[in-house]
Formats: structure tokens, C-alpha cells, sequence
């Protein structure tokens, strides 16, 4: 879709047309964020033994999320006195903005993919790295030592992690052989690199908890420690856009694996009559419970423990795996 | 002992290295010390001084340098004069640090002047055994530094340093000349060595005028150690030191410098009658005027410091007109009666702490001893017959007299007649009539003053007798054996001796009258109010003149000098570096240290060079 | 003007408001924001040269890894009087860099205009496996050796930056 | 694509530069000073990814090129900081133009 842009004549149409498609991706997901918040409470709920939310929307609940957004909306946006208040505004644009760029580059099924790009791969890792700056300046521009510090937690957080993360991602490119995720997608036709790639699968899927700063990595915003991280001062529709940040990033994130890992659009065996979007949607919805489902077991780990982690173990085991990798591609698929 | 002469001035002034080096805080040690080497040196002197008697002459020397062909060379030479002079220095100087012992009691630091006193000993022994010119300039300049050290020793006194400077100045004003014709007679001689270029004067190797003028030169050096009169003027403020100083320098060493260079080079002065001339004359002039100024100073020490300057005049008529031994024996009984008489002056102040003499007065009732020696130096420096001086300045009258020169004997004549009266002025305004308020206090000085004071007693009444026309003429015969001098066989005539005596003692009678009798007191007379009085009194404004002729123009001179640097070439290397500063400034601003500056300039400077070749070839605009 | 001069200039008015928003605005942790918008621009200009490679790489090291470095280096020298740029800075030597640097981009835009080289599709396919056998073939030497001097480099900035033992005990 | 001519891509090269090296000169603050030395070399990179398209033998070195300056840019920053921190340890002051304790 991209190469169309770029190669077509300059039209409203053109204009109308992927504006259309840009707001339609949009909807969705925002669709899955209002759902999966609810999922996630839900969830919540039933591991805890208790209903959870149950009054909007019929004993499911199903207006709740709504409601809590049109909350948000009404609330009155505090901007501290002493706050930075250009970057205070601006911070969770940036932390925004990166988290629907990235959606880009994930091939929904055979057919929609935005941008086909030759490192979509590395495109993903690249662009959401750049909401870690959002979430810095969103500390530092609050004004507010537990938002600072939280800031600072973040970028330590996720600069640490990505590291592991993307080096655990370099099993799969060798096998397959290019950066491209449909090419990834196709290279996975008999057996999910999930199976192929299995220390790198566990690798990646801790380092993301970590980028998506979920339980039990939720450092970020430890309520205990630093009451609400980097959002602290941050009221209203400018703390939802963050939240909606969080949210598109663990859809795009679940997106990502479910590509990576569990074939993508690819359908399960003999069952090819099914469409690839739907297949998606079930791998996808099951990374996403699996993300729900650490978050409510685990504990939080100190952050000390955290840098350990993510230096000491993941990342030793990241090469490993890159090396063994390598060695195995060039004796057998050679 | 002959050979071994070279120890004599080496004493003093290992005493000097070691006083000075480790027993500076040790006063009693240290003069003692001083004094030990002090004794010894003087033994040695003497017994040189027999070895020469029985012996012959001796010169030794020692390759120093040596420079293309010429060889300068190191060494000691003992002749008649210089044995003589060795016994005399190292005898008075021997007797001073007696002296001194009692004398510099209580002193902080007695040690120190003790070792200056070796310093000056050695090398005034130095000088005296020297056999070239050189090493005589060498330790002329040390004696110099001598007697500025020991002249400035009360440092703390603005008149001592004062003193001490102008002493050092004139002398070197001296000096300078002296210098000169050491070199003159080097370029000539091509050696420095005195027989050599005695040598050259008798083979007539040298032109009449070089010898004239290498021989003023040298006795400008003379003038201006020996206190002669253009530069006599350090002379007298010399008193500054201490008095034991002014006994050394007066007597035997500094003042005899000049007596012994121009004795020692006589056979150049003999050959110039010009030089012969201006040495009788200035010799004449300085002994009377030193003796007109004496006459009515009030402070002792300076009644004695223009007789000094008197007595040498003596000796350089006496060089001047011929008189080699009558020159030479003046000086030796004078370094006597001289040394005695400052000593006992010196007895008189430590004891009454004033010297102005027409504060003292009838001192010997208290101090009997010093009275006579005072007396007897008194007696012999007038003249008076029978005692050393009268034989030794009668042989200059008579030398004047040979000589063929009425006036200059006429004016030795009227001199000495001056001399004894100004001499027993002194005497008795000091010793005699009634007891004054200074005086009423006044204790007979200890043995240690005492006994050096009794023995040159004996020396000034006695030592005449080493050269009379009655007893024997030694000094002469020995002073004549290996002076390398023609001896003039003259007859003086008798009545010389008489009319000396009476000249003696007429002035003798003349002071009895005026201040033995009457007491007159000039400071207190109304002939003080008179323009002669206070003219002679003044010294005839010579320090004046000086001060107006030489001085102010000088500094006058200088000022302009300076006027001319500060502005001119100041100027000059002001604007100089001040536009170097200014480009160092600049420079020094670039250089800030800051990064950005540095970034700034060279960007600035690029954009510059790129501008220019886009303008011009670069075809910008093309 | 076809659509890929306007995504030109779009990108090209981007990165130049960035620069000048780096050199106007007064507090730097705004004008390290500010370049954000510059390197992100530049990136999409890499794309717009087909060379996404190198335009994800800018992403990467630059919008990511040195601006966060900056940031870090703000925060841990946080001074408040100093956050602000100050004005200290003479007019006089702004005005002499800013005709200086003026004179440099006019001239060198003199010596660009005439540029007119065709574009030409030099690589049909996979940038990223070109580049990537062009690195450990042609240029492996540079390739080994820019990685020694980032091991050295991250070595050097953990010595530096660490404090001295005596210095933590303190 | 290739109605882009060349010399656009060069010209804004050239305006980052000298923003770049306007800022470099000009700023006080250390970090912003990196900052725009940063976007100087970026600059370069431009025209060394422009000249990889466009040019007489236009090639993928342009893109290797530029690839390295990244590197030794990230480095760069990297020690540029520790240097900075370590200093603003000794002498609290992170403004470039009070760095000058090499001056004499």
C-alpha cells in the first residue's frame, strides 16, 4: 500500500481513500482496547474469583469500558504549575504516535498488510523505540521526582530489554533469511518457528512483558514505589491516550508474536479453509490471554532483579541461541 | 724563614676564614683566636725580617696563566722594603688586636670585626709581598674592601655607611688610574713583573713620556689611597670606624699603601722629573693644607686624621724630591708615633665617651699613662729633638732642601711648625688645665689598651735612631742594597737641623701660649665668627666643591641621561612592546580556551577564504 | 509535482522546523525533542531514497539510542540555572557564526544547484541482504573495526562515567 | 520517484549543516552542542545516501557509508556524555564555554 502512495498520481481520491484505510485500522484496534481492557478485568476477575465489572452493559459488563472512557473525557486536564507545559502536552503525543505507526508493517492475512517493507522487522523495533521518549519526557516534564523517576525506569527498562529482544529475533531472521514479515509468515508454512525457535520464543516473549511494561515488570508504574510513574500528574483524556498507548502496544506486540512465532495468518494443519484473518485473530487473542495470564501470576521483581534479568540471563541466552542458530542453519539448511 | 714568607699573609687570613666561618658568635674565642694568629704572624714578620737583615733578597714565583706567550705568574718577593714593611704592618696590626681585645669589649660582634681585621691584614702583607704588578692591583682592591668593611663596621650608622662608601668611591676613583697604568705599562713591558719592567726602564726601552705618564697614574692610584689632596676626603669621615680601625688604616697599612706603591716603583718616578714634581708637589700642598685644616678641628680623631694626611704629604715630598729613605723611615716612624697616638686617642674616648676636644681637659690627673704616651707621640710627630719624628722629618727637610726647591722647604718648614702646634693644641686642651665636665668621669683604660700603647711608646721615642747622621745611617744601607735607586751623595747643611728644632719648638711654645696657658677655644672665641675660621673649619668647602663640581653635575647629567632613556628610548621600546602586547592580547583573547571561540574563528575565516574563490574564479555566479 | 515531491517537501519543512526549532527554543530538553522531529524526518527521507535499511537504522541509533543518551545526560546533570541556554552568549559573535555559516550554505547552495544526476534504480530487490553481503565482504575490516570502537567506546563510558571507588565510598 | 531532483536532497543537506554548525557554535550547553554536531553528521549522510541513488556510479557504499557514521556517532555521543558527566562531577557546570581549565 505503500508503494501505491508513493508511485500513484496526487488525488483527493487518494487523499480520502488512505485516510479512509488509516482511520478503519484505527477503529479496530481502538475496538480491541476497549475490549481488552475489559478482557483484562474480567480475566482479573475470574483468576481472583470474583465477577468483576457486572453492572453496565448486562452482567457482562459490556458498556463498562465506555463508560470509562466518557469518564475520562469529562474529567477536568490538570496541567501542574510547575510543569514543563509544552512537553507536558506534547509527551503523550510522542508516546502515542509511535504505538499506531508500528501497526503499519503487521500483515493482518495475506491480503492487508499498510507497508510491505523490506526490514518490517527491525521497522517495528525501531518505531517503538520511540515512545520511550514520550514517556521521559512525560516524567520529566511533570515536574515531580516520582514521575521522573519513573521516566528514568522506563528508558532503563526498555533500552535493557530491547537488546534481548531483538537479538532473540536474529534466530528467526536466519532461518527465514529476510526482515520481511510476510516473508517470515511464509517461511513458517510447516512448522511455527515457535517449535524452530523455541529459547528465542521465551526470550522474546519476557523481553516484550518488559517493552510493554506488564506485571510482573510493571516498574514503570508501581503504585507502591513511585504512585503512578511517569503519569502521575497526568489527569483526564491525556492519561487515557497514554493508557491507549499501553493497549496498542500490547495489540501490536501480541500482533508481532503471533507473526513471529505462531505462523501468522497461516492456518493450523488441514484446516486451510478457514480464512487467515480468522486465524490470525485466534493466535493473536491467545497471546494476548497469555499476556493477561502472566501479568495476574506473578508477582512484581525489584528492579535490581530486573536489570539482572534482563542483562545477566536473557541476553547470554539471546547470543547463545543466535550462535547455535546460526551453526544449525549452516549445517543443515544449507 | 726566608723561604717560607708566603705564610705571613696567609695567617690573617686563615684567622679570617676560621673566625668568620665558625666562631662568629664566639666573641671571646674568636679574638682570641684572631689575636693568636695575629702573634704568630707578627713572629714570623720579624724573623723574616732578621733573615733579611742577615740574608739577601728573595724572589720566588709561579706560573698562574698563561695567555699566547705572555706567562703571568704568581709568587712573593722579600727585599729590604718589603721585610720592613712585613715587621711594621704585622707588628701595628698585631698590637691593634691587642688592643682591640679590651677595646671592642661588649661588642655583639667583636668576632666579626676580628675577622675583618685578618682580612685586612692579609691583604695589606699580601700587597707588601707582592713582586708584579698585578697581584699588587689584586690585594690593593682587597685592602680597599678591608677598609670599607671595617669603616662601615657600625653599619647601623647612617655616617659609618655613609663613611664607608665615600672611602671605597675615592679610592677606587684612584684606583682607576693606578689600573690604567698597570695596563699601560703591560702593553709596553709586556709583563707585569716589577724587575722586568725596571729592567725596560733602565735599558731605555720605553719612551720618556709612557714612563711619565704610567708613573702619574700609578701615583694617582697612590692619591687615592694615601688620602693625597684631591682625594684626602674619605680620609677624615674614615673615623667613622673604630678607633683601633683608624690606628690600622692611619698608621701601618691602607694610608702606607700609597707611601710603599709609589716607594716600591721608584725607580719609574726617578727617571721622570715630571713625575717627581707632581708627587713633591701634591705632597707638599696636602701636608699644608691637611695641617691648616687640623689646626682648628674640634673632634680628635679628626685633628689626627688631617695630620695623617700631613705626615703623608711629608713622605710624598720626600719621595718627590728625592728623599727614597727619608720617605720610607718617615713612614715607618710614623706608622709608630701615628698608631700610638690614635691609640691613646682612642683610650681618651673609651674613657671620657666624647671627641670633641674642648670638652676635655685636665685628663692627666685621671689617666696618667695615656697622658704620657700621648705626650711622647705628640712630642714625636712635633719633632721634637731627639725623638723619631725629628730625625725622620729632618731628613725630608733636608731632601727638600737638596733638592734645590726653596719653597717647598719653606713651606715644610712653616708645616711642621704647624704641626707641633696643632698636635699639642690637642694635647693640651685634653690633658691639661682644669678638669671638665666630660672629663670628671674618666678611668685610666686597662692593660690591655695600656701595654700596646707602652710598647709603641718606646718605638716612637726610639726608632729614630735607626737612621741618624750621628748613630749610623742603617735603614738607610739596608733600604739602599737592593733598591734599584741611584743614590745622590748630597751634603745638607747643618743649619737645616737647628732651624727644625727651633720650628718645633716654637710651635710647641706658640700652643702652650695659646691653649696651654689661655685655653683658647675656637668654637668659643669670636675669631670663630671670622670667614677664615669657618672656612678652614669647613675644610676649605672641599666636600662642597665636590659636592657642586662633581656630584651635581653628575646627577644632573644622569637625570638628563635618564630623561633620555625614560622617554627616548623607552619611549621607543614601550611603543614597541605595547603594540606586541596589544597583537599578545589579541592573540591571548583567541586563545580563551573555549572550543566555541576557536570553532567560531575558523568558521568565520573559512567562510572568508570560500567567498572570496566563489566571488573571483570560483565562478559563482556563472 | 508529482506525490513524492510533496512527501518531499512535507519531509524536508519537517526536518528544517526541527533544526530551527533546536536553535530557538530556550530549554534544551525541548530542543532535544525538537530534533527528534529532524532525525525522524531524515529517516523518512532514507525511505524516500529506497534506502530503508539505513532509514531504520537512523530510527534505531538515532530518534532511539542518542537522543534517550541525551536525555539521560540532561537529567544527570540537571542544574536549574543552567537548563536554560542563557543569553550569555554575544550577539556579536551569533551575528559573525550566523553570516559566517549564511556565506558557507549560499556558496555551497551555488555549487549544488547545477547538480543534476539522474536517479537510477541501483538495486533491484533486497536492500538489506546487499548490504549485509557488502559488509562481510567488501568492508569487513571497517565492519570488525567499528565494532571493536564500540566495545571500546562502551567500555571507555562506563570507566569514565563510573565513579572512582574512593570517590563512592565518600 | 526520480522526479526529485538530486540537488533538493543536497540543499536541505546543506540547511541542516548549517543549523548544525550554527548551533554548535553558538550554544552553551554541552549536550545541545552534541546535539547539533550530531546533525552535521546527519547532514553528511544525506548526501551520502543521495550520492548512493543519484550520481555517476551510483551504489550501495553510500548506504554502507552512512551506516558506519552512525556508529562512530553513537560512540561518539556515548563517551561525549561520560565525559560531560564526569566533569560536571568535578565542576558543576554542564555549559561548554566554562570548560576551559586547559587555558593556560
Amino acid at each position: 500500500m505503500m508503494n501505491e502512495i508513493m508511485t500513484s498520481q496526487p488525488s483527493w481520491l487518494n487523499v480520502l481513500k488512505f485516510t479512509g484505510l488509516g482511520v478503519a485500522l484505527i477503529l479496530v484496534v481502538i475496538l480491541f482496547v476497549t475490549y481488552a481492557i475489559l478482557a483484562e478485568r474480567k480475566v482479573m476477575a475470574f483468576m481472583q474469583m470474583r465477577p468483576g465489572p457486572n453492572r453496565i452493559g448486562g452482567k457482562l459488563g459490556i458498556l463498562q469500558t465506555l463508560a470509562d472512557v466518557l469518564k475520562l473525557l469529562l474529567k477536568e486536564n490538570i496541567t501542574p504549575k510547575s510543569a514543563d507545559k509544552l512537553l507536558f502536552l506534547v509527551a503523550p503525543v510522542i508516546a502515542f504516535a509511535p504505538a499506531f505507526m508500528v501497526m503499519a508493517v503487521i500483515p493482518f492475512s495475506e491480503n492487508v498488510t499498510f507497508a510491505n517493507l523490506n526490514v518490517g522487522v527491525l521497522y517495528y523495533v525501531g518505531i517503538s523505540g520511540l515512545s520511550i521518549i514520550g514517556i521521559v519526557a512525560a516524567g520529566w516534564a511533570s515536574n515531580n521526582k516520582y514521575s521522573l523517576l519513573g521516566g528514568m525506569r522506563a528508558a532503563a527498562q526498555m533500552i535493557s530489554y530491547e537488546i534481548p529482544l531483538v537479538l532473540s529475533l536474529l534466530g528467526v531472521i536466519l532461518l527465514t533469511g529476510s526482515m520481511n514479515l510476510n516473508d517470515i509468515i511464509k517461511a513458517q508454512d510447516n512448522v511455527w518457528y515457535i517449535f524452530t525457535q523455541p529459547i528465542a520464543f521465551v526470550i522474546f516473549f519476557i523481553a516484550a512483558i518488559a517493552e510493554l511494561n506488564r506485571g510482573p515488570f510493571d516498574l514503570v508504574e508501581a503504585e507502591s514505589e513511585l504512585v503512578g510513574g511517569f503519569s502521575t500528574e497526568y489527569t483526564g483524556f491525556r492519561w487515557a491516550i497514554f493508557m491507549l498507548a499501553e493497549y496498542f502496544y500490547l495489540f501490536a506486540m501480541s500482533s508481532l508474536i503471533t507473526v513471529l512465532f505462531l505462523g501468522g495468518w497461516q492456518p493450523v494443519m488441514f484446516l486451510g479453509f478457514i480464512p487467515g484473518s480468522v486465524w490470525f485473530a485466534l493466535k493473536f487473542l491467545f497471546v494476548v490471554f497469555l499476556f493477561l495470564w502472566i501479568r495476574f501470576t506473578f508477582p512484581r521483581i525489584r528492579a535490581d532483579q530486573l536489570m539482572e534479568l534482563g542483562w545477566k540471563v536473557l541476553l547470554p541466552l539471546a547470543l547463545a541461541n543466535v550462535f547455535i542458530t546460526a551453526i544449525i542453519k549452516e549445517i543443515f539448511f544449507r | 724563614m726566608i723561604h717560607s714568607a708566603w705564610l705571613i699573609p696567609v695567617l690573617p687570613l686563615l684567622s679570617f676564614l676560621i673566625v668568620i666561618l665558625f666562631l662568629r658568635n664566639k666573641p671571646k674565642l674568636g679574638s682570641l683566636v684572631a689575636n693568636c694568629f695575629s702573634l704568630i704572624t707578627f713572629i714570623l714578620a720579624t724573623l723574616v725580617l732578621v733573615g733579611r737583615l742577615q740574608g739577601d733578597s728573595l724572589l720566588r714565583e709561579w706560573n698562574w696563566l698563561e695567555v699566547g706567550s705572555t706567562t703571568i705568574t704568581l709568587g712573593f718577593e722579600i727585599n729590604a722594603l718589603n721585610s720592613l714593611m712585613l715587621f711594621i704592618v704585622s707588628f701595628v696590626s698585631f698590637l691593634v688586636n691587642v688592643y682591640s681585645l679590651e677595646y671592642m669589649e661588649g661588642d655583639d660582634r667583636k668576632s666579626i670585626f676580628f675577622a675583618y681585621l685578618g682580612l685586612f691584614t692579609f691583604a695589606m702583607l699580601a700587597l707588601v709581598i707582592s713582586p708584579n704588578l698585578l697581584q699588587t692591583y689584586i690585594f690593593w682592591e682587597l685592602v680597599g674592601l678591608g677598609s670599607f668593611l671595617l669603616i662601615g663596621f657600625y653599619f647601623y650608622k647612617d655616617s659609618a655607611r655613609a663613611a664607608a662608601k665615600k672611602a671605597f668611591i675615592m679610592t677606587r676613583i684612584g684606583d682607576v688610574g693606578l689600573l690604567i697604568g698597570i695596563l699601560l705599562l703591560f702593553t709596553q713591558v709586556g709583563s707585569f713583573e716589577y724587575d722586568e719592567i725596571f729592567a725596560a726602564v733602565r735599558n731605555g726601552e720605553l719612551i720618556g713620556s709612557v714612563i711619565t705618564a704610567s708613573a702619574i697614574l700609578i701615583f694617582i692610584g697612590a692619591v687615592g689611597k694615601s688620602g693625597q689632596f684631591p682625594l684626602h676626603t674619605w680620609l677624615p669621615d674614615a673615623m667613622e670606624g673604630p678607633t683601633p680601625v683608624s690606628a690600622l688604616i692611619h698608621a701601618a697599612t691602607m694610608v702606607a699603601a700609597g707611601v710603599y706603591l709609589v716607594a716600591a716603583t721608584y725607580p719609574l718616578f726617578e727617571v721622570s722629573q715630571i713625575a717627581l714634581t707632581t708627587v713633591a708637589v701634591v705632597g707638599c700642598f696636602t701636608a699644608i693644607f691637611a695641617a691648616s685644616i687640623g689646626l682648628f678641628q674640634k673632634d680628635i680623631k679628626r685633628v689626627l686624621a688631617y695630620s695623617t694626611v700631613s705626615q703623608l704629604g711629608f713622605m710624598m715630598l720626600a719621595l718627590g724630591t728625592s728623599g727614597y729613605v727619608a720617605g720610607v723611615f718617615h713612614l715607618t716612624t710614623h706608622a709608630f708615633f701615628k698608631a700610638l697616638l690614635f691609640l691613646a686617642a682612642g683610650s681618651v674616648i673609651h674613657a671620657v665617651h666624647t671627641q670633641d676636644i674642648e670638652e676635655m681637659g685636665g685628663l692627666n690627673k685621671r689617666m696618667k699613662i695615656t697622658s704620657l704616651v700621648f705626650l711622647i707621640g705628640t712630642l714625636a710627630i712635633s719633632g721634637f729633638p731627639l725623638f723619631s719624628g725629628f730625625f725622620s722629618k729632618e731628613e725630608i727637610l733636608i731632601s727638600a732642601w737638596t733638592s734645590g726647591n726653596e719653597i717647598m722647604f719653606f713651606i715644610a718648614l712653616f708645616t711642621a711648625f704647624l704641626t707641633s702646634l696643632y698636635m699639642f693644641r690637642v694635647y693640651f686642651l685634653v690633658f691639661t688645665g682644669e678638669t671638665s665636665e666630660a672629663s670628671s668621669h674618666a678611668k685610666e683604660s686597662g692593660s690591655a689598651i695600656l701595654v700596646p700603647m707602652l710598647i709603641l711608646a718606646v718605638f716612637a721615642v726610639f726608632s729614630g735612631f735607626i737612621n741618624t747622621h750621628w748613630f749610623g745611617t742603617y735603614l738607610s744601607d739596608f733600604l739602599l742594597e737592593d733598591a734599584q735607586i741611584t743614590v745622590k751623595e748630597t751634603h745638607a747643611p747643618t743649619w737645616i737641623l737647628y732651624a727644625a728644632t727651633i720650628v718645633s719648638l716654637a710651635g710647641i711654645f706658640t700652643s702652650y701660649l695659646l691653649f696651654g696657658k689661655n685655653k683658647t677655644k675656637f668654637g668659643e672665641s669670636s675669631f670663630s665668627k671670622s670667614p677664615v675660621y669657618s672656612i678652614v673649619y669647613n675644610k676649605y668647602y672641599i666636600d662642597e666643591i665636590y659636592d657642586a663640581i662633581v656630584v651635581k653635575p653628575t646627577r644632573l647629567f644622569a637625570a638628563g641621561l635618564k630623561f633620555i632613556e625614560w622617554f627616548c628610548v623607552g619611549g621607543i621600546m614601550k611603543t614597541i612592546s605595547g603594540c606586541i602586547q596589544f597583537v599578545g592580547w589579541i592573540g591571548s583573547r583567541l586563545q580563551s580556551g573555549k572550543i566555541q571561540t576557536y570553532g567560531t574563528i575558523a568558521v568565520f575565516i573559512f567562510a572568508l577564504f570560500i567567498l572570496v574563490y566563489g566571488v573571483t574564479n570560483g565562478g559563482l555566479l556563472k | 509535482m508529482s506525490s513524492s515531491g510533496i512527501v518531499f517537501s512535507i519531509i524536508a519543512i519537517c526536518a528544517i522546523l526541527g533544526g530551527l526549532m533546536m536553535i530557538t527554543l530556550k530549554k534544551v530538553m525541548h530542543m532535544t525533542v525538537a530534533m527528534i522531529l529532524t532525525y525522524f524526518s531524515i529517516a523518512a527521507l532514507y525511505v524516500l531514497l529506497t534506502a530503508e535499511f539505513v532509514a531504520v537504522a537512523q530510527v534505531l541509533v538515532y530518534s532511539g539510542g542518542i537522543t534517550i543518551l541525551m536525555v539521560f545526560g540532561i537529567m544527570l546533570t540537571y542544574h536549574k540555572a543552567e537548563n536554560r541556554d542563557e543569553e550569555k552568549v554575544s550577539s556579536f559573535r551569533k551575528l559573525i557564526t550566523f553570516l559566517s555559516v549564511a556565506t558557507l550554505g549560499i556558496v555551497s547552495y551555488f555549487l549544488v544547484a547545477p547538480v543534476d544526476f539522474v536517479a537510477e534504480e541501483i538495486f533491484v530487490g533486497d536492500h538489506t541482504k546487499a548490504i549485509g553481503e557488502i559488509l562481510y565482504t567488501n568492508y569487513i575490516i571497517p565492519f570488525e573495526l567499528v565494532s571493536i570502537l564500540l566495545l571500546v567506546a562502551l567500555i571507555g563510558a562506563v570507566l569514565l562515567a563510573k565513579k572512582d571507588k574512593e570517590e563512592a565510598n565518600e | 520517484m526520480s522526479s526529485i531532483p538530486a540537488s533538493s536532497f543536497l540543499l536541505l543537506a546543506i540547511i541542516l549543516f548549517c543549523i548544525g554548525l550554527y548551533g554548535a557554535l553558538t550554544k552553551r550547553n554541552t549536550v545541545v552542542v552534541l546535539i547539533s554536531i550530531e546533525l552535521m553528521l546527519n547532514a553528511a549522510n544525506i548526501n551520502l545516501v543521495t550520492f548512493s541513488k543519484y550520481g555517476l556510479t551510483p551504489n550501495l557504499t553510500g548506504h554502507i557509508f552512512s551506516l558506519f557514521v552512525m556508529a562512530v556517532a553513537a560512540a561518539e555521543a556515548a563517551v561525549a556524555l561520560a565525559i560531560l558527566i564526569a566533569l560536571y562531577r568535578n565542576k558543576p557546570t554542564i555549559l561548554i564555554d566554562e570548560m576551559d581549565d586547559l587555558k593556560h
